[in-house]
Order: structure tokens, then C-alpha cells, then sequence
């Protein structure tokens, strides 16, 4: 059996779903749990190909609550576990994934976005914002990473193992269809090669010893008698929260400084914001590029700051103000304007976010 | 964490039986379930506050009692068997 | 060197416009140039137009898809009606000949409009098996993005496992780019 | 120290009297399955994952580690504990509503697939911890919350056969039993085939008890074995009803 | 068999689930769906009491997958269909609602919030606000309404059938446990002899004729093939809820006009609000109260109306700032300040309101 | 008119050619239920549903009122419709990942309450719309983009048993059968049976069919047939599984 | 009139605080005053401490709980310890004098502590059925709330079918209501 | 909606046989369950551009090919017998 799945550095030249299996190869995950759906069949399709070769397990559950609640299984059981779903798929997932901010287990998932609601359609979107960040009853106790390139969809995979298990929140890496099924460049690597510590996992349940004679037993609940016991967990957990949440909060930002207007997007659709702001900075506009990385938690303190010192945001998603209605809410208060440009379930591409910045500049 | 319960034994002919009257609930499985019908309601009272159980005399320390307990609040112990005749 | 070149692809779903696409974008990658492809995919596999998109360039390629090609190609019927919308005033839109009575729906707005007879020139010279690689042969020609020494590379990488058995195969294939190649040359 | 009660070494002491009800049949089923763990010394790599449903009250019910669950959710918890740890002996205990109605989908997967665990689901004829409405499994004419006219056969179906359906989708290599409160010695003998052949690792276990809700049931102690000896028997066959190695079957079935 | 379940009006004491199955009953109902879960088991428990007597229907489900489903497909047949969930119920509900949403279907859907992330408790909460508001895949194309006392939760019950059946969009009633469990006094009433029209319900399937022969078939899909044409189904969506929002949108408010500081709450939370804001007026502070009744569509134009003219708001809410989401949406770039009281999953009390103005005002 | 293809009535023609591939067994599947819909004249007063799934392709596949549901959960929309008006014919059709896997508590639940619904259960060994992963039938060996080296019935276990475990878990009323694309007259004979015992008002009627994907087995038509009539079969027996009135069972188990 | 009383009780699973709480809010409902009460519920009520939340007044009732009652009743050991945190300088803390060793637990901010002897007057003098008839009878009198005329009009319409099969019960639910009153009205 | 299907009928010895081109798909499934094997690929291209089908004399106008066509492609159709020598 092949001890490293990726020696040294490699560049590549495959479709995203790809750059996950090999991302969660290179991250040491043990095992994933998956159910087939559009457009993330093919993470699993490569996991299957490649897992036994490096020792690693697979299980196809019967659906998503199952491959959610096999995946905390796995997680409790101390392996690095994590699952991949979109569109319908992750509105079941948010069952599981309520228990797993019940009980901070560090689940990682990987959503590539499909249209919605319901069924809709199998290709691309980015209506899955406030569902993957804010989640199923509850508070949205977890760490959502959107990526907008190959080698993101690379470094963030990695980097969400780690920051579940080092924070123990349930943690998203938020693609959609285009990056799953599209063909770029990258560079793929050993991590450990690069000097990043991969951190280990650790069992929840099954460590050495007889519970209640060796160690007091293992013994994880998600149901509290009375509200103030269920208050004083959340607490901490908030606590929690807010002291990881600057540490890991991200974003992408140019030509900000001197900007009237910025355009504010995420995931894939920065491509596009990149690509305009460039052409229209070399056309004389003043606009900038802002770009969160975490939507949750958002970067709040550099989106403020920004936002103080911008006239406007122009908001561009492939959903309909999912993550303006974020921004709002970081932002409140900030005097920047936001305008919405908004296609739900349709890319938008380069041309259209410099026409539709033309059209504001008058 | 070690805990112990606080057991109230009767010594009867058969043997010792033990209420502990912090786990008794007060079901009254146990006393449908006796072959004697020889177990009762008792003054002392479970962890309810609900009446516990007890035997008289009749008992022949089967156990069924002890066995058929959701709570494990009872406990019988046979006496050895004296030498016949 | 130039801006990043934007092709679209379209045809029925045996006609092997994604194989194309993947393989230039290859291609590319493989000379160290940066390029995306992406299908599209979906319930509207079964029965529907299959479209490429391919972007090569020498920066990072930005937004996957695009409102407007450099480079147009259509080889059904359907494959016309469905690609018309990314036809723009810079846009060189490339259809099969064999496709008939289309005349009316041929985009009317593009900088230029070219039928090869792919279909014919496959089906009479060489192979209706090739017929795709007759199409790869236009686009590298159409599009310069590839060297023609570098598409043949990338198909003897893809095929070259059938090549070793049958050797005639990749003159057939070598053949095929060849032939779209001049297609192209001579309609332009 | 002075007598003290004959729990199983496998219960957690301090957390007793447990929190069930009295009279309540999930704490004789424990008691089997606490038995069963200290006769195969299995305290030291059992997982005890519970429903939620009362039997969420056993969340610290044993000195072994323990995880709570969702509603119908055991099955995939333990599941997913099994294949990432094969080591471990997963158990999953779950009431007949969260096995049959809102888990079945897991139950019926888990034991085509033939996981390695051991699934121990507590038939009440009733939804225990929601204060009494019907389960698939309640009786024809049973009042229930939902069923306050008693429970017509003929708009909501018999009582779901719930070992006999694993029964009908599992192979060789699982065991399938129905055990009941009313004779523990049997029940725990179950039990222990069900972990045994976990241990073996032939493939998956089920064991469906017939358990008591004199809460719900609004039954005295009488009536409450009346109803678990008499009333449940008549629409549940207590016994083994599938046994590893019992009989070759072939394993293509054309 | 009984025809009118309520003869005119009659006042009554009882629960606020027992007042749910009445107002359906009176709403003419005819069938219901559903699966057990604390706190609203009593809707059930009730209806399936009485809804033999007057012809109607129940069907106890497997799971609230099939609860939400099932009661689609009532509302297929043409039938007036409802359904009653919370908590982790309400987190499986998203899947039917996606559907109901892609389909407009006039589902209508009783919740009772309790605490959360996942089990949680079963008694109280305000958490299911952005899932119910907001739900899974999708836009959050939906109507729902926060009640504050039983007798709201009779007429608003009565009216979610009405909003339903006419804008065809699922409806949600948003109460929670304290609302499910506690008893008050309210009047209940035939709807109609107060002059309210109840909206007949319309067959989507099974209308009279041979399809193909006498009329075409009736197709329903929620499934598209491209990504245009989902948007272009979205786009007449959108447009129909904002047509609705102005029609449908209320509030409720109070000593707004010439206050400094207006609490704003929805839900059972407002009544401590209201207390407190009379006891404070009282005491001579300038507070004023705001309670917006549809959590979505929000009162938006009233909201920003008062956004524009008051210092600061104070949102109180049984959740982790749930609430105050959506309002900071909805009042994006007025010059309020949005200062938060929240208590996840514990009730408000008048007394600490009360105190919280106090504390602010300084 | 010239000559036209002898289509059943009740196939919707300007729909047609329908969107399955070719040589897909649902195009047969669906012959099947066109005729007999036909022949029991129930045009008017039947509601189909599909899945999600390669069925959803037919949503607009018949001259009948017709409803495309989410993946698995056909079977509780016309569930609740059926409920919702009797008079309608309802009926669920559904690949086998939609009703043996994420579908199957409502299958399961739907048979064990009796549901005066019709199933039918279109088994094509895998996934087709998502491209062809593992399914709970697949076949021990078969490979599927999930099971790249085969499947491995020690690892997933062996092919679901549908019918026989909706036969176990369902009473007198109800029929319960398996089908095949290679016997089309005997499938219509059973899918009618199927549509008569709804009508009649007996009770759940179950119809699996053995089906093809040549996309996703990536067979010509002679392997295609093959593996319908060879391969299936020694995992999936075809025939009536359970009738009504054949033989009076008790209605208790005791 | 006055304000919105406020009443808090608590007691084991058994000692029917609940139907107390109930009762006396329907006989204010009846009485065209304004009631509310809600009772705890949930995972605690399995072994946990059972506690009411009443509230009696002329205006709407506002929040259904409050942080501190006007009377808080206490009936055992753990309902001592669950309800301190409801009693503050205007509250008047009521438990049964049965309770052992309970002194240290008992609330020190309370306006005034009453011990009643209800447990022993239930066993001893009527029946230990009719306990929380004369915890009813208590609140009755410390509230004042409701008459007792419509507190015994309440009991009627609750318990009246049983009373016409067995008068005598009657009787012994009146004289719970009085001792009742009686206890409170002599502690106070 | 009317719909008409363009047929291509053969007269064959047992029968008219007749293809719908615009609904083969070219799967082959007929071509497999001939019992006279006397189906084979056509030069008329079906709707997908691939080849549909067309019998020879063989063809004994069973319908068998008809019946198996996942897309009602065909359509065959029995002579009268002509009466017996
Ligand atoms: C998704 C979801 N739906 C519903 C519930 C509510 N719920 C909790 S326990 C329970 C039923 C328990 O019945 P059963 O499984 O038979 O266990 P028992 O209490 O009878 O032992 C239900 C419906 C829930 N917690 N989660
Ligand atoms: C909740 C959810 N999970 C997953 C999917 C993705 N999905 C669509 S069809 C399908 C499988 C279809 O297989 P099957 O039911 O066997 O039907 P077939 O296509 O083989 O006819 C899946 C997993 C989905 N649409 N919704
Ligand atoms: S030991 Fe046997 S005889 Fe004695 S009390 Fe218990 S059950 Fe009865
Ligand atoms: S069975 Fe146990 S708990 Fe029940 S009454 Fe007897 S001793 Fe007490
Ligand atoms: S409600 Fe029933 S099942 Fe639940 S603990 Fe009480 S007796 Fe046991
Ligand atoms: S993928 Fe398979 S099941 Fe789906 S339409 Fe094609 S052949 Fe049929
Ligand atoms: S079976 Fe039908 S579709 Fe397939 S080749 Fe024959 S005629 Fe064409
Ligand atoms: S009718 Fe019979 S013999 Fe003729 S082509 Fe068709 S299958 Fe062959
Ligand atoms: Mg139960
Ligand atoms: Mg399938």
C-alpha cells in the first residue's frame, strides 16, 4: 500500500471534485461517508478509486441524514471523517450537522452548489449561502469556507480538517457546480511537506481504558432538561465562537483604497469580479475587489472598515441576496450603499459585472 | 464517583432480602410477579415518595422479585441450606 | 502574448465536442499555458445539446463561463439554435456543412461565419470515428492556442495505449487534425 | 461497605435510580443488556449509542462511553463508529418509533448492508417520550394520543413485524431475535447472541424487545404484564427468528 | 356528523395547541399530516379528537419528511392540508417546503419552536426563525407569521389557509412552546360569520375530464434542465412575492413616534416587550415598541420609516440575534442603532426588558 | 392520418420521443403501465408520480395528471394525496435508489400501513440519473462509479430483497410482485393486478421490475439483455410474491 | 383593581401542582379575570421537579413566565432548591412544614416565609388525596385571587361527576379549600 | 396537441412492417429479440442521427421487435392469412 498519496509538489490539470479527493488524500482524512447527488458524484468517485490504495474506508449511505450521522460516527469514533452533498442533499444534511454543533464535532463537509429550491436544477448556484452558514434550528455554529479556484478548493479542503479539529466546529467547504465540474490548473502538494502541520485527530469515544474504572466513561449528550442548561452550554460555545472567529476569519481584497465603488462577491463569482474590476480599474473606474473567503464567520472588522470608507458595495451572487443579506447584517451601520446584483442559479460573468458597474457609474 | 445505597434487609427464613428504598420507584412489578404473593406495600417510602415493598415470611428467596425490578432496587440472598432432618 | 481565447462548443451528445475540449485544454496546460473547460452537464445530458466552454490564456483563467466566444462551433441543427446567444460582433462562428435548411438561424451579428465539412470530409476520407478530432484540427487552427505538434502530443497521450496496438489508428487521428486544420485554413 | 444492590457491573452507579419511569421496561432491558456486556467483558470497548425517545434517559446510564443521538439516528451514528473503528462493539438501542418510522430507512440499510453492529430496539406499541401517540408498532384498538378511538387496522395498518422485515433482508451472518421484559433470563440470552455475533464478526444483529410503558399505557402493575404477556404477544412472536450459520442459504436467490 | 365545529362565538381558556386545532377546524381544514414531537404533540392530540366529528381527516406519518410531503400531496389533490412540527421536525420540514416553494403549493405548516441546535430542549425558543423564514435549498419564497397570544394564534391559523390558497406560497405560523403548552383565555369563532371568506381550495391533479382528451394533463416538475430557464422561473416568482409583500406584510407598534428607543420582538418575546414598554413609558422614558407580525415578508417600509426617525432599537429575542438578521437587512443604511437583548432559547421576561432599557438609557 | 405507432392511448404523443436514452428499460416499464392503464380505462382518475431519479425524465410522459416529486419521496406524496381524495388511482413510480434507499421508511412505512397506493419499483442495479453509483441492488461483483473494483458483499452486502421484504411486513390486501422488461406481458399482467387491488380498495400494491441502463452499464444491446435475463435473475427472483386472497393469513403473530 | 398576581408552584411529579395551577386559573377565567398558566415541561418532567407558572389579573397577561413571583409555594426538598430563584423582597415564600432540614435552602431575601402543615393535615386530619386541594386552598387565601365561593365552584365543575356518585367527597375537597385557607391564614 | 409520426413501412411477405425513424433511438433491443434474426441496421438515419432498423423477408411479422422498442419505434402489422393451399 502507497504510504503518501502526493510526494513533494505536482501540478495538475483536473475537474474540482477531483482536487477534493486528492485534497482530502493529502489531508490525512480516513474516511468518507457520501450519498450520490449532482454535482459532487465524482469526489466520490475518485475517493473510491484511490481510497484503498492509501488505506482509506468509504461507505455509500442510504441518504444524507445517514451520511451525516455516519459521519459523526466516524468522527466520534476518532477518525477524520467528512462527507460531500449539495442542493437537496444539504438541507438534509443540516440535521446531522445541528448535532454536530450540538456536541462541537468536527465534521467536514464539502458542498458544491446546485439551483434551488427543490430539485431545480443540477448544475451551479450559490443559493446554498444562508442554509450552509446559518444551518437547521439552531445558530449557525460553524465555519464556512467558499472558495473560487482549484487550488483553493486544494488549500481550503485541507485547511477545513484543521480548523475542525482544532476548534471543534463543524466545517464547510462551500464550492458549487462550475468548480466541480470545470478543468483548471493547479498545484497539488503533501502539506506536511510544506511545513503544515496536519493536526491529528482524537477519539471521543473508544479511548484506552475501562470507563468507570480506569477513566470516567466517555458520555456526550444533545438534549438538556431545562432552558437555563441549554443557555449556559450555548454561552460557551459562543464564547468559543467569537474568540476563534478573527483568528480564522478570511478574505481577499485589491484596489480597495482609493475605491468608490467595490465589488463584493464570493466563491466562483470572484473570478468574475477579479476579471472586471482589472479591466474597469484599466478603463479608469474607481473600483475595488473585496471578496470574503470565511462567510462564516465573515472577516466583520475589514468589511466595516471598508465599509466605512466606500460609497458603494456592489453585491454580485448567483442567488438572490443570500450574501448581501450577510453583509447587511456585518455592516449594519456602515454608511456604504449596497446595490444587489443578483442571479440566482446563473453564473455571471465578467462582462456582465462590468456592464452592470458601467450602468451604476452612469 | 462511588455510591452506595442505603438497603434495608429483612432476615426471613429462606433468606435475606434487601429493599434499597432509594431505587425503588414503586412500580409494583415485583409484587405482581411473586410465586407467594407474599410481597406488600410498605411504610417505608422509594425515592418518590411513593410507598416501597416487602415481603412476610412466605418467601422462598426465588429472586423473581430481584430479576423482574426495572431499578434494581431489590436484592435476595437464599440461606444456605441447613442438613436435612 | 495575447488575451485569453474563448471557445464554445456545441453538438449532439455522440459527437464528442466535451473529448475535444478536454483534450485542448490539455493540451495547453501541458505547454504551461493556463486554460479552463468546463461541460455542461446535467438533465439536459440526456437528449440535449452537449456544450463546451474553453478558455485559453496565459493568465489565470477568470470566470468559467462567458456571454461571448471567440470562437463559435455548432455541429447539429439544435447545436445552431442553442450557441446563436454567444455569438458576438468579435465572434468567428464555425458550423458543419451537412447541417441543413440553418441558413435562417445562423447568427447574424458575427464577425464571421464559416461552414467546413467536417461531417463529409469524415465520413468520405477518413472515418466517421474521427469525426471529432477533424473538429480539433478546426479549432486549433481556428483558435491558435495550441501548436499543432502539441494537439497531435496531447492525442498521442490520450489514445497512445490503442495506438501501440494499431499504429494506423494515430495516422488516421494525425490525419483527422491535419484535415480540420486546413478545413479551417481554406474557409477562412 | 454494606450490601448493596445486584446491578450489573456494567451500570453506572451514581447515576442511579436512572431516570425511566416506574416500571418502566427500558430499565429491564438495560439491565439484560448491562448483563450481557459484563458476561462477555465488553465494558472496556462497547459503545452504547441511544435514540432519541426515553431512551435518551440512558445517555449516562452505563460505565460505558455513550453517545445520544437523534431521533431514528442511532443506526447511521453507530454505523459510521464501526467502520472508522472496527474495534469497537457499537450498540445501538433505540424505541419502535425511532427504528420503524423515522429511522426504518437506516435499519432496513444497515441490515441489507449487513453492518457489523447490534441494533436493540424497545417495542412499547407507543411513542414513550412524546407522551403516548402511535408507533407502527401499536395494537389493533389501542388507544394511543393519535389513536384516542383506538387504532383502526384499517386506515393505519397492522403492527409493523419488525424482525421479521430485517429477517426478509438480511443473509447469512445476521441474527434476528424478539425477546421481552417478561423473561430477562431469554432476553439477555439474545442480547448476548446479538453482541456475539458482532464479535465474530459475521454482520448484523437485531433484537426487538417487547418492553412496558405503564406511563402511557396508564396501566397498573397488573395490567402491565397483562399487556406485555397477553396483549403484545398475540401480534409479536417472541423468539429467534434468525440465527447465523442455522442453515446455508444460498446467496443468490433465483 | 357535526357541521360547524364553532356555532358564533365563544370565549374558552386552553392551550395554544388545542386553539391551532380549532382555528383549523375552523378554517375548514380538511386533513392533517403529521409526526410527533414536543411541544406541539397537542395540535394532534386534539385533532385527532375531533376531526372525525366533522368529517376530517388525519394521517400520522413516518417522519416529517413524509409529514411535509404528504401534506403536498393533500394540497395536490386539492384538499386544504396542513401539518404542525418544531425543532429538528422543522429542520426536516425544509426538504418539503423546497418543494412546495419550486411547485407553489399553498402548504400550510404550524411551528411550535423550541430549543436548539439539534434536541436541544423541548420546551421554548425563538431559534427556528431563520429556518422557518429563510428554509433550505432556495430563496425562502414564503410567508410566515409570529403570533404573540392565543387569540392570534387563532386568527393567524385561519388566515395562513387564506394567504396560502391565494398567493400560493407555503405559510408557516410561528409559535413556540411557551404559546403551545400555556393556557389563556381567547374567543374563537366561525370565521365566516365574521364575514371572513374562507378561499376554497383548487385541485392541482384530478380535475374532472380524461387529460389529453377533455383537457390537457395537469404536469407539475421542480426539476429544470438549464440554468436559464430556473431563473426565468425564479424571476416570475420573485415578482409575484413582491407584488404579495406590501398586500400581506403587518406590524404592530406603539409609542413609536416620539421615541428615543423602540424594542422591537416578535412572538411571545413581544409581550414582555409590551409590558415593559408601558411600565417604562410610565416611569418617563421615550420608549416605543415595534412588533412585526410576518417575520417574512418583514413590514419593511414601516421598519425603515422608523429606522429613519428613532435612536436606537432594541432587539429582544429568544435566539442569538435571529431576529435582529433580519431587521438589519430590511434597515440597511438607516441611521438606527441595533442593540442586542438576546437569550437563546430562554424566555423574556417583562422584569428584564424593563431592566435592559434601564441599562441602556443609562 | 398515416399509419402511427401503436403507443398506448394514454402516452402522451407530443411528448414523445421520450428523454430515457435508448434502449432504457424505463421506456419499457412505462409501455407496460400505459397499456395497463389503458386496459383498466383509468385515464381520467389516475395521478402518477415520479422520483427523482432517471424517472423524473417522465413527468410529462402520459396523457395523466402527473407530478415530479424529490428523490425518494413519491411514495408519501401520493400517499397524501390518496388520502386526500380516494376516488384518484395513485401511483408512485420509482428507481431503486429513490424507493430501497433514501425512499425506503416510506416505502416500508406506506406497506405496513396498508396505503391504498401503487408502487412500482424500477430496478436498474445502480443510479442512473446521478451516473451510476452503487445501489442497494447492485450486484455482488457488478462495478459502479462507487464500487470501481466491484462491489463487495462483505464490505456493502448483497442486493437488496425489495418485495420480499415488503411482503413480510405487509398483511392480507396487499400484492406485492417482481417483474421483468424481458416478460413485457406478464409485467403489464402484474402492474394491472397491481392497479386493480388499489381500485378494489384492497390495499399497497408493489411492483418491482427488472430494468436496463445500458448508459450507465455501458452494454450493447445483447449485453443489455444479458444481463436482464441472465444476471438478474439469479439475484432477483420474478414472480407474485404475495396476492390477495390467496390464502387467508391470521391477523395476529402470535 | 390590582396588579397581575404572580404565583409560582412546585412540587414532585405526584403532588398535582399542575392541576392546582389549572384549576385556579380557569375559576379566574370564569370569573372573567384575566389568567395564564403555564406549567414546565419536557425531559425534566421524568423524575424532575414539577413547577407552575400562574398569573391572575384584570389586564392581558403579559411574558407567560417572570423572573419573581408574588407568592412562590414550595412542597418539597427539591422544589425548595428549584424555586429560590424566583423569590425576591416582595415575595411571599410558602413551604411545607414537613419538609426536613430544609431551613439553610429556604429563600433570605423573601418579604415573609410561611410554613404550612399541609402533608400532615392531608394524612391526618382528611386525605392524603386531597393534598393539593388544600395547597389549592392556600393559594386561594394567599392570592386572593378568587373567592373561595368560585374556587369551590371550580372543583365542582372539574370534579362534579364524581362528587354525584359519592357526595361525601364532596365534602372533603370543600374542607381541603378551608383547611386551606385556614393554614395560610392563621400563618400569616 | 396532434402529433404524426412519419412511418416507413416495408411490405414484407408476412405483413407491413414499420418503423418510425423519428422515434428510434438505434439501441438495438429489437435487433437482439428477432426470433428470426432478420432485423438489422438501417441507412436511415433514427432521431439521435444513429442508424434505425429494418427487417428482411425473413421477418415472420411476429411483433416481438415491436413489443420489446422502449420507444414504440415499431409497428407491425399481420397479413390475413390467405386461405390454405
Ligand atoms: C426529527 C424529530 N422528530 C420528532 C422528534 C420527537 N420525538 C422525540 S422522541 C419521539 C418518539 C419516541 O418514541 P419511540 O422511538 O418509540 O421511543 P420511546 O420513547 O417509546 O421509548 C419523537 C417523535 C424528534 N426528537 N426529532
Ligand atoms: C435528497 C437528494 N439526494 C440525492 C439526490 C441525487 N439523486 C438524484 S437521482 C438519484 C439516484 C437515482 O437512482 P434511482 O433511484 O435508482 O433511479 P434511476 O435513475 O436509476 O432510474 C440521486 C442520488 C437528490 N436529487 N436528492
Ligand atoms: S424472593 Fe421470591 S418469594 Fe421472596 S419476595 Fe421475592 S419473588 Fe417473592
Ligand atoms: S419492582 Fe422494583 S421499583 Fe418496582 S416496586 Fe418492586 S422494588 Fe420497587
Ligand atoms: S414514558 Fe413510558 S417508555 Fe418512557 S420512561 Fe416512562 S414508562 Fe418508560
Ligand atoms: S441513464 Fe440508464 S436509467 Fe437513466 S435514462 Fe439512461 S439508460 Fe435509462
Ligand atoms: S428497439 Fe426501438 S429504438 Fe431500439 S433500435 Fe429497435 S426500433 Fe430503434
Ligand atoms: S416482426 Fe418478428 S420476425 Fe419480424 S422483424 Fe419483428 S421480431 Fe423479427
Ligand atoms: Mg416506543
Ligand atoms: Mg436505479
Amino acid at each position: 500500500m502507497a504510504d503518501k498519496p502526493i510526494e513533494g509538489e505536482k501540478r495538475v490539470f483536473m475537474t474540482g471534485n477531483e482536487v477534493v479527493a486528492w485534497a482530502a488524500l493529502a489531508a490525512k482524512a480516513e474516511i468518507m461517508y457520501g450519498y450520490p447527488i449532482t454535482p459532487q458524484n465524482e469526489i466520490m468517485h475518485y475517493w473510491t478509486r484511490m481510497a484503498p490504495k492509501f488505506g482509506r474506508e468509504f461507505l455509500q449511505t442510504e441518504d444524507e441524514l445517514s451520511a451525516g450521522f455516519t459521519t459523526a460516527g466516524g468522527v466520534l469514533a476518532g477518525r477524520k471523517a467528512f462527507t460531500a452533498t449539495a442542493g437537496p442533499g444539504n438541507t438534509l444534511m443540516q440535521e446531522p450537522m445541528s448535532m454536530a454543533e450540538a456536541m462541537r464535532l468536527p465534521v467536514v463537509v464539502v458542498v458544491q452548489q446546485r439551483g434551488g429550491p427543490s430539485t431545480a436544477t443540477v448544475i451551479y448556484s450559490q443559493q446554498e449561502v444562508t442554509m450552509t452558514t446559518m444551518g437547521g434550528n439552531g445558530e449557525g455554529l460553524r465555519v464556512v469556507y467558499s472558495t473560487a479556484t482549484h487550488q483553493e478548493l486544494f488549500d481550503y479542503t485541507i485547511k477545513a480538517f484543521n480548523t475542525a479539529w482544532k476548534y471543534r466546529f463543524p466545517t464547510f467547504v462551500l464550492g458549487d457546480g462550475y468548480q466541480a465540474k470545470m478543468r483548471e490548473s493547479l498545484t497539488i502538494y503533501d502539506p506536511e511537506a510544506r511545513g503544515v502541520t496536519l493536526l491529528p485527530a482524537e477519539a471521543y469515544l473508544g479511548k484506552p481504558g475501562t470507563p468507570g474504572v480506569d477513566r470516567p466513561p466517555a458520555q456526550y449528550r444533545n438534549t438538556y432538561n431545562v432552558e437555563e442548561e441549554l443557555y449556559e452550554v450555548l454561552q460557551g460555545y459562543f464564547k468559543d465562537y467569537e474568540k476563534m472567529a478573527p483568528e480564522i476569519a478570511e478574505f481577499d481584497a485589491f484596489d480597495t483604497e482609493d475605491a468608490d465603488l467595490v465589488v463584493i462577491s464570493h466563491g466562483v463569482v470572484s473570478r468574475a469580479a477579479k476579471g472586471a474590476v482589472k479591466e474597469l480599474r484599466a478603463a479608469g473606474y474607481k473600483v475595488g475587489y473585496f471578496r470574503p473567503i470565511t462567510l462564516r464567520p465573515l472577516p466583520v472588522k475589514e468589511l466595516r472598515a471598508l465599509g466605512g470608507r466606500t460609497k458603494q458595495f456592489l453585491v454580485a451572487e448567483s442567488a438572490n441576496g443570500q450574501l448581501a443579506r450577510l453583509l447587511k447584517e456585518a455592516a449594519y451601520g456602515c454608511p456604504v450603499e449596497m446595490l444587489p446584483m443578483y442571479k440566482p442559479g446563473v453564473g455571471i460573468t465578467t462582462e456582465e459585472v462590468v456592464a452592470r458597474v458601467k450602468e451604476i457609474a452612469g | 464517583m462511588t455510591v452506595a445505597f442505603k438497603g434495608r434487609t429483612l432476615e426471613l427464613e429462606k433468606g435475606f432480602w434487601t429493599v434499597f428504598p432509594g431505587l425503588c420507584k414503586g412500580c409494583g412489578l415485583c409484587i405482581q410477579k411473586c410465586p407467594k404473593k407474599c410481597l406488600a406495600w410498605s411504610d417505608v417510602l422509594g425515592v418518590y415518595g411513593t410507598p416501597s415493598i416487602e415481603p412476610n415470611d412466605e418467601c422462598i428467596a426465588c429472586g423473581i422479585c430481584q430479576n423482574v425490578c426495572p431499578d434494581c432496587a431489590i436484592m435476595v440472598e437464599k440461606k444456605k441450606k441447613a442438613k436435612a432432618g | 502574448m495575447g488575451k485569453t481565447v474563448k471557445v464554445l462548443l456545441a453538438g449532439e451528445g455522440g459527437q464528442g465536442v466535451q473529448s475535444v475540449a478536454q483534450i485542448i485544454a490539455e493540451a495547453a496546460n501541458e505547454e504551461g499555458r493556463e486554460a479552463l473547460y468546463i461541460p455542461n452537464f446535467g438533465v439536459e445530458q440526456r437528449g440535449g445539446v452537449s456544450v463546451a466552454y474553453l478558455q485559453i490564456g496565459d493568465e489565470p483563467i477568470g470566470a468559467p463561463k462567458f456571454l461571448t466566444g471567440d470562437i463559435v462551433i455548432a455541429l447539429s441543427d439544435r447545436a445552431v439554435h442553442r450557441t446563436r446567444q454567444y455569438v458576438g460582433p468579435q465572434t468567428l462562428f464555425v458550423y458543419d456543412s451537412s447541417i441543413e435548411n440553418i441558413e435562417d438561424a445562423l447568427p447574424a451579428n458575427a464577425k464571421k461565419i464559416l461552414a467546413i465539412p467536417a461531417l463529409d470530409v469524415a465520413k468520405k476520407e477518413l472515418h466517421p470515428r474521427v469525426f471529432n478530432i477533424i473538429i480539433m484540427g478546426a479549432v486549433v487552427k481556428a483558435t491558435e492556442v495550441v501548436s499543432e505538434a502539441d494537439a497531435k502530443k496531447a492525442i498521442e497521450k490520450k489514445l497512445g495505449y490503442k495506438f501501440e496496438k494499431n499504429p494506423k489508428l494515430r495516422e488516421l487521428n494525425y490525419k483527422a487534425i491535419e484535415r480540420g486544420m486546413e478545413l479551417v485554413a481554406r474557409a477562412m | 461497605m454494606s450490601v448493596q444492590p445486584a446491578m450489573p457491573k456494567s451500570w453506572r452507579m451514581d447515576t442511579k435510580p436512572h431516570k425511566f419511569c416506574p416500571g418502566c421496561g427500558h430499565g429491564l432491558v438495560l439491565k439484560a443488556l448491562g448483563m450481557a456486556i459484563d458476561e462477555l467483558g465488553i465494558q472496556d470497548r462497547a459503545v452504547f449509542g441511544c435514540d432519541i425517545g426515553c431512551s435518551l434517559l440512558s445517555w449516562d446510564f452505563f460505565n460505558v462511553d455513550s453517545i445520544q443521538t437523534h431521533h431514528g439516528r442511532t443506526t447511521p451514528v453507530i454505523t459510521g463508529l464501526k467502520r472508522a473503528n472496527p474495534n469497537l462493539i457499537g450498540i445501538a438501542y433505540m424505541g419502535d418509533g425511532g427504528g420503524y418510522a423515522i429511522g426504518s430507512q437506516h435499519l432496513v440499510n444497515a441490515a441489507a448492508r449487513n453492518e457489523r453492529i447490534t441494533a436493540i430496539l424497545v417495542n412499547n406499541t407507543q411513542y414513550g417520550m412524546t407522551g403516548g401517540q402511535m408507533a407502527p408498532t401499536t395494537l389493533p384498538g389501542q388507544k394511543t394520543e393519535t389513536t384516542p378511538y383506538g387504532r383502526d387496522p384499517e386506515k393505519t395498518g397492522y403492527p409493523v413485524q419488525g424482525p421479521e422485515m430485517v429477517a426478509a433482508i438480511t443473509r447469512e451472518g445476521s441474527y434476528v431475535a424478539r425477546g421481552t421484559i417478561a423473561n430477562l433470563n431469554q432476553l439477555k440470552g439474545y442480547i448476548k447472541k446479538a453482541l456475539q455475533n458482532q464479535i465474530e464478526g459475521n454482520g448484523f444483529s437485531f433484537v426487538e424487545v417487547l418492553s412496558a410503558c405503564p406511563t402511557n399505557w396508564r396501566t397498573n402493575a397488573e395490567e402491565t404484564w397483562n399487556m406485555v404477556e397477553k396483549e403484545m404477544p398475540k401480534f409479536f412472536k417472541v423468539g429467534e427468528i434468525k440465527v447465523p450459520g442455522a442453515g446455508k442459504e444460498g446467496q443468490e436467490n433465483g
